[in-house]
């Protein structure tokens, strides 16, 4: 990891949450790069303190190294293959206080550990995540890598937090989810003792 | 000696001719010619082949490769077998006999119904934009893609699996690029579709239209490098010009004169009309049984998704 | 007589032209050369009989368009005016000339026959629970049974290595696969079908058989030997990839690509210590030539056959040899799969049962004309 | 598994080629082995007739039939063409040879538009393989001798005789045949039955000689083409 990828992805990472049409921004943001204030960004946007900041750091690089604008990174940090193995970064799909936090930081959280005997996690697997300084268990719902025919292939790899008894910590998944889960996760719950059927309910829609 | 003389003779009957040419118009033509090398458009080609094309008089139409590709054989060599490919398309008949599998291209819309055990109703339904079509015999596949809920998601699916119930064209184009790979790449709104549109019909015999669309990617990084993919429904990349330097380097660009290579990758004409004069009338069959079937239906609202 | 050819084989004299000559005066001069029996030195491993010079030397013989037309004729008088059966072109064979024989019958662990085929390539199918499968597709050539050894007569060079006391006495049938005109081969191996009044073929094999299941001499195989859900072994020469490295060939992972290595980066590394043995290990794996060589596949199954073209499908991409390659296909030795139900004994005859239907699946195989795979809802 | 490239239609060709290209060594690459097999290709439509290394010559052999074969189908107002024809002939002047030469000479042939041979090695030298690479219907003298023509090599002399023989024998069954059956039918009508089963196996006896008359023509058939090729 060098400090310009991760700082490019968080920028995106929050460009995206800023508003629908993430790239638009990024450009208008470019645009007025160089009358742009942390006024005019307040006024144009819906912004929180915590975000102001990490903007304002990022358009004083700019300004400051223009050249760097479309350089994002020397070389690619994560894979574009998208297996997710010990340090992926994954995307909490669920509205748990410390999985929107770490989203909206710009710190998404980190694969520690998979659950399987491969090492390669795929949809339905367990995995140890590091976010915001604590430990925490998620179910991957939705991976970047190729899939076979009928199960859905996701632009992001997505995750939901749990905590040891299979019980997820938010209230809503707010994006699809295979419906290959819910066999896989039926599975799981004679297997371990554990309860999935809560995080089934939680999601709002199938693919 | 007397084989030589007739050739020498045929020779300068053949000759002659450019002599001729030659004394009138020899530099203006030869002028004209080196001046071909200029990119020039689709349509006057077409029109040219079509043209040479009127004396062959095919049995079949030509457009069936563009409509049903994967019942050419894989053109390379040393995997061909002709009892293979045979059999290979008596089976794929036979399924296009239970599922009606219509005409659609790379950027067409579609809706695809498959079984699906793990679904509480044992099926589901996807609608997407066919970003890539690939694969011949009885592996062809696309690939669909929709944004649902802010999140890009995409199907694989096996054009000859009998799990696939139903495949419907919401709307039928093509787009400029044969694979629109980029929309991974490009901004949400380009590959979002309501799950519950409504099919577009177009008028019977008219040409499929062609969406003249231009896609604006995010910046990067990407999947891939877009740039040096000579593509034509992508907008202004915005890249300094190292990367187009760079593109122009790794560029090939005298693999379009390379005949054999050509050659290699696709099937001969002639085989062509032998595999569709084989396949054609039960192929058209199904066409006309499949146009009685839509007369009759009536119009049926699809289900929403829960 | 033994000993005299022997002593002449002692002057770099090939042995059968020491016999022709033992007759001759040439035996006398070598008569103080005699040595013992002991020192009799028969080849260990004799070629069996099929093992002759197949191909002959071809140039061109500038014959007259009449002639070439007339040799023709007196081929297909003599074995048939040509014909496609099953796909295949090949010549409608002449009546069996030996005495019939009588049929034996099928008893568990009995050995039947295999059949030479083709493999013409693989595509998916789909099972009735909606998976998918990839398929081996293979054609049955034109098989005829050329000759059987039975067991009394035949001694292979050699004896099974796993179990060299083995009991089990067994035949050997010769298939022969795919007609062709007798002129590209030499009279030695024409005259190998001779007795079953077939044309000679491209592809001469041998099956091992239990006596029970001889087949007449002169007998068509076809692909409904096998049926579907039947387990076979399918045997066949792997794809020549040349000399390889021992990434290629053995799996090796290599070195790193950087970090300041120079020329290690597909070396295979330590190949053995000094303690000890200080030699290389028989059966290091080592960089060399790749492929070429028969590999058994066992146990696939049978999923499909075709009667029409004479196809077989089998389960599973990975049998040995590119397509248009040919495999030699036989009933599976394994010991879980064998055949459990009375066969096609000795093998199929079509003039016995009612016409076969054009193809056959297996039971839990989804044939394309079937309607489309649903799944129903239980609680 | 690849899907047909389906863009752009062309004849199919009437020679073996390599599923495989050759990479003709060269330090340029992809492109230097294009320039390489440009220079041979314009040499062979110049000359009508070379001789080079067997590579070389059986990788142009196909450029060759593919320019020639598109240029027959497309004809010279066909712009794409013309760019190859452009590219692949060095000199300009060839280009019209190409098409108001070549295109008629080969508008109908049913074969190749070119021919290969196996040319001899020096016998102390570098034994790499050479061929003659030739343009059909050139004014050259043939490189063959056409020897089908030679009745009087000692095999085909033998062959005639045999087959003299072999037809008089075939006519002596046929003969034989149809004395009997015409006994039996004699006879038959003597005794006043057993007709219909004789007069049956003397029909059988035509149709099979019909049949061989048939026979042979396929055979010939055969022949022919073959020797056109090479």
């Amino acid at each position: 990891m060098n400090c310009k990828g991760r700082m490019d992805s968080k920028f995106m990472l929050m460009a995206d949450l800023l508003c629908d049409k993430a790239a638009t921004t990024t450009a208008m943001l470019r645009e007025k790069l160089k009358t742009c204030t942390v006024e005019y960004i307040t006024n144009n946007f819906d912004v929180e303190s915590i975000w102001l900041n990490v903007i304002m750091k990022r358009l004083s690089m700019w300004r400051n190294f223009p050249e760097l604008m479309n350089v994002g990174r020397t070389f690619h940090t994560s894979s574009v293959c998208g297996h997710i193995i010990k340090l992926t970064r994954l995307r909490v799909v669920d509205n748990s206080e410390i999985g929107k936090q770490a989203m909206a930081e710009g710190k998404p959280p980190k694969c520690i550990h998979i659950y399987n005997k491969k090492g390669v996690g795929t949809i339905g697997d367990k995995v140890l995540v590091a976010v915001k300084g604590e430990k925490k268990k998620g179910i991957i719902v939705g991976v970047k890598q190729n899939q076979p025919s009928l199960i859905p292939k996701f632009d992001s790899n997505n995750v939901v937090l749990i905590d040891d008894t299979g019980t997820p910590l938010g209230t809503r998944i707010h994006v699809p989810i295979p419906q290959i889960l819910r066999t896989i996760l039926k599975e799981k719950n004679v297997v371990k003792g554990v309860d999935y059927t809560k995080l089934l309910a939680l999601a709002t829609r199938f693919v | 000696m007397a084989l030589w003389c007739r050739g020498v003779q045929r020779i300068l009957v053949d000759v002659r001719p450019i002599f001729s040419l030659f004394q009138t118009i020899g530099n203006t033509e030869y002028s004209s010619l080196s001046s071909v090398s200029r990119p020039e458009g689709l349509g006057s080609d077409e029109a040219k082949e079509a043209k040479t094309v009127e004396g062959h008089k095919p049995i079949v139409p030509l457009e069936c490769r563009f409509v049903y590709p994967e019942f050419l054989p894989d053109p390379r060599l040393d995997h061909r077998n002709s009892l293979r490919e045979k059999l290979e398309r008596m089976d794929m008949l036979n399924r296009r006999a239970h599922i009606d599998i219509p005409e659609f291209y790379v950027g067409s819309i579609l809706a695809v119904t498959s079984s699906n055990s793990h679904a509480p109703e044992k099926s589901s339904r996807f609608v997407g934009i066919c970003i890539q079509r690939g694969g011949c015999g009885l592996r062809a596949s696309f690939i669909l893609r929709n944004v649902i809920d802010h999140q890009g998601v995409e199907m694989f699916y096996e054009m000859y699996s009998p799990v696939v119930q139903k495949i419907e064209v919401l709307r039928l184009e093509k787009r400029l690029d044969n694979e629109l790979l980029y929309l991974r790449d490009a901004l949400p709104e380009y590959s979002t579709f309501q799950l519950d549109m409504e099919p577009e019909f177009l008028p019977e015999g008219a040409p499929v239209p062609v969406n003249p669309i231009k896609v604006k990617l995010k910046p990067r990084p990407w999947l891939e490098r877009w740039e040096r993919q000579e593509l034509k429904g992508v907008q202004d990349l915005g890249l300094p010009e190292r990367f187009y330097k760079r593109a122009a380097e790794v560029a090939r660009p005298w693999e379009k004169y390379d005949l054999m290579k050509e050659y290699r990758a696709s099937i001969p004409a002639e085989e062509q009309e032998e595999i569709f004069v084989e396949v054609y009338s039960q192929l058209q069959q199904l066409e006309v049984m499949r146009k009685k079937m839509k007369r009759r239906r009536t119009f049926v609202r699809p289900k929403k998704m829960g | 007589m033994a000993g005299v050819g022997c002593s002449v084989r002692g002057y770099f004299l090939p042995l059968r032209v020491a016999r022709n000559v033992v007759k001759g005066s040439i035996c006398c001069l070598f008569q103080q050369q005699v040595r013992g029996a002991k020192h009799l030195n028969y080849p260990r491993l004799r070629n069996p009989i099929w093992f002759v010079r197949k191909e002959r030397t071809k140039y061109e013989e500038h014959l007259t368009p009449e002639n070439k037309s007339f040799i023709q004729e007196v081929i297909h008088d003599k074995y048939g005016p040509p014909t496609v059966i099953g796909g295949i072109s090949t010549y409608k064979q002449s009546p069996l000339k030996l005495q019939p024989m009588e049929r034996g019958s099928w008893f568990p662990g009995c050995r039947r026959t295999g059949v030479i085929a083709r493999k013409i390539g693989i595509y998916p199918m789909w099972l009735k629970d909606g998976t998918r499968v990839l398929t081996t597709l293979l054609q049955v050539l034109d098989n005829h049974v050329i000759r059987y050894i039975p067991p009394e007569e035949f001694h292979p060079p050699r004896t099974s290595v796993r179990n060299p006391k083995s009991k089990q006495q067994l035949g050997c049938l010769l298939v022969g696969a795919e007609s062709a005109d007798p002129q590209t081969f030499t009279k030695e191996y024409c005259g190998l079908f001779k007795d079953s009044g077939v044309m000679p073929t491209k592809i001469l094999g041998r099956f091992l058989i239990s006596p029970e299941a001889a087949v007449q001499p002169g007998t068509p195989l076809y692909a409904s030997h096998f049926k579907p859900g039947d387990y076979v072994d399918v045997r066949g020469k792997t794809v020549y990839r040349g000399f390889q490295g021992v990434m290629t060939r053995w799996g090796f992972k290599g070195g790193p690509a950087s970090h300041g290595v120079t020329k290690t980066h597909r070396r295979p590394g330590n190949i053995g210590a000094g303690g000890g043995k200080a030699r290389v290990w028989p059966g290091q794996k080592m960089p060399g030539h790749m492929g070429n060589r028969y590999r058994i596949l066992y146990g696939l199954e049978v999923l499909r056959v075709n009667t029409k073209y004479n196809v077989i499908w089998v389960k599973g991409p990975a049998v040995a040899g590119e397509t248009n390659s040919t495999v030699y296909i036989y009933d599976t030795r394994l010991p879980l799969r064998k055949l459990k139900e009375t066969p096609h004994f000795p093998t199929y005859y079509p003039e016995d049962d009612d016409p076969l239907p054009d193809d056959i699946y297996s039971e839990n195989l989804h044939p394309f004309t079937a309607p489309t795979i649903t799944y129903e809802e239980n609680a | 598994m690849n899907q047909a490239d389906v863009s752009k239609l062309m004849s199919r060709l009437r020679i073996k080629y390599k599923p495989v290209r050759r990479r003709l060594k060269n330090p340029e690459g992809a492109e230097g082995r294009l320039k390489k097999i440009r220079k041979t290709l314009t040499a062979l439509l110049k000359h009508e007739r070379i001789e080079l290394n067997y590579n070389r010559a059986d990788e142009t052999r196909g450029y060759a039939e593919r320019l020639i074969s598109d240029a027959i189908r497309y004809g010279d107002c066909h712009r794409a063409t013309m760019e190859l024809a452009d590219y692949w002939i060095l000199e300009k002047q060839l280009i019209h040879k190409l098409f108001k030469v070549l295109v008629p000479r080969f508008d109908n042939c049913p074969v190749s538009y070119t021919r290969m041979y196996r040319a001899p090695r020096p016998c102390p030298g570098m034994y790499y393989k050479r061929a003659v690479l030739e343009l059909r219907g050139n004014p050259y003298p043939p490189l063959l001798p056409d020897m089908t023509a030679n009745r009087n090599l000692i095999h085909n002399v033998l062959l005639d005789e045999a087959q003299k023989e072999f037809r008089a024998q075939k006519y002596a069954e046929i003969a034989k045949k149809l004395e009997a059956a015409d006994d039996n039918v004699i006879k038959s009508i003597d005794d006043g039955d057993e007709e219909s089963s004789s007069a049956e196996s003397s029909g059988e006896d035509e149709t099979n000689v019909l049949g061989e008359a048939q026979v042979q023509q396929p055979g010939e058939k055969v022949v022919h083409p073959s020797q056109n090729m090479q």
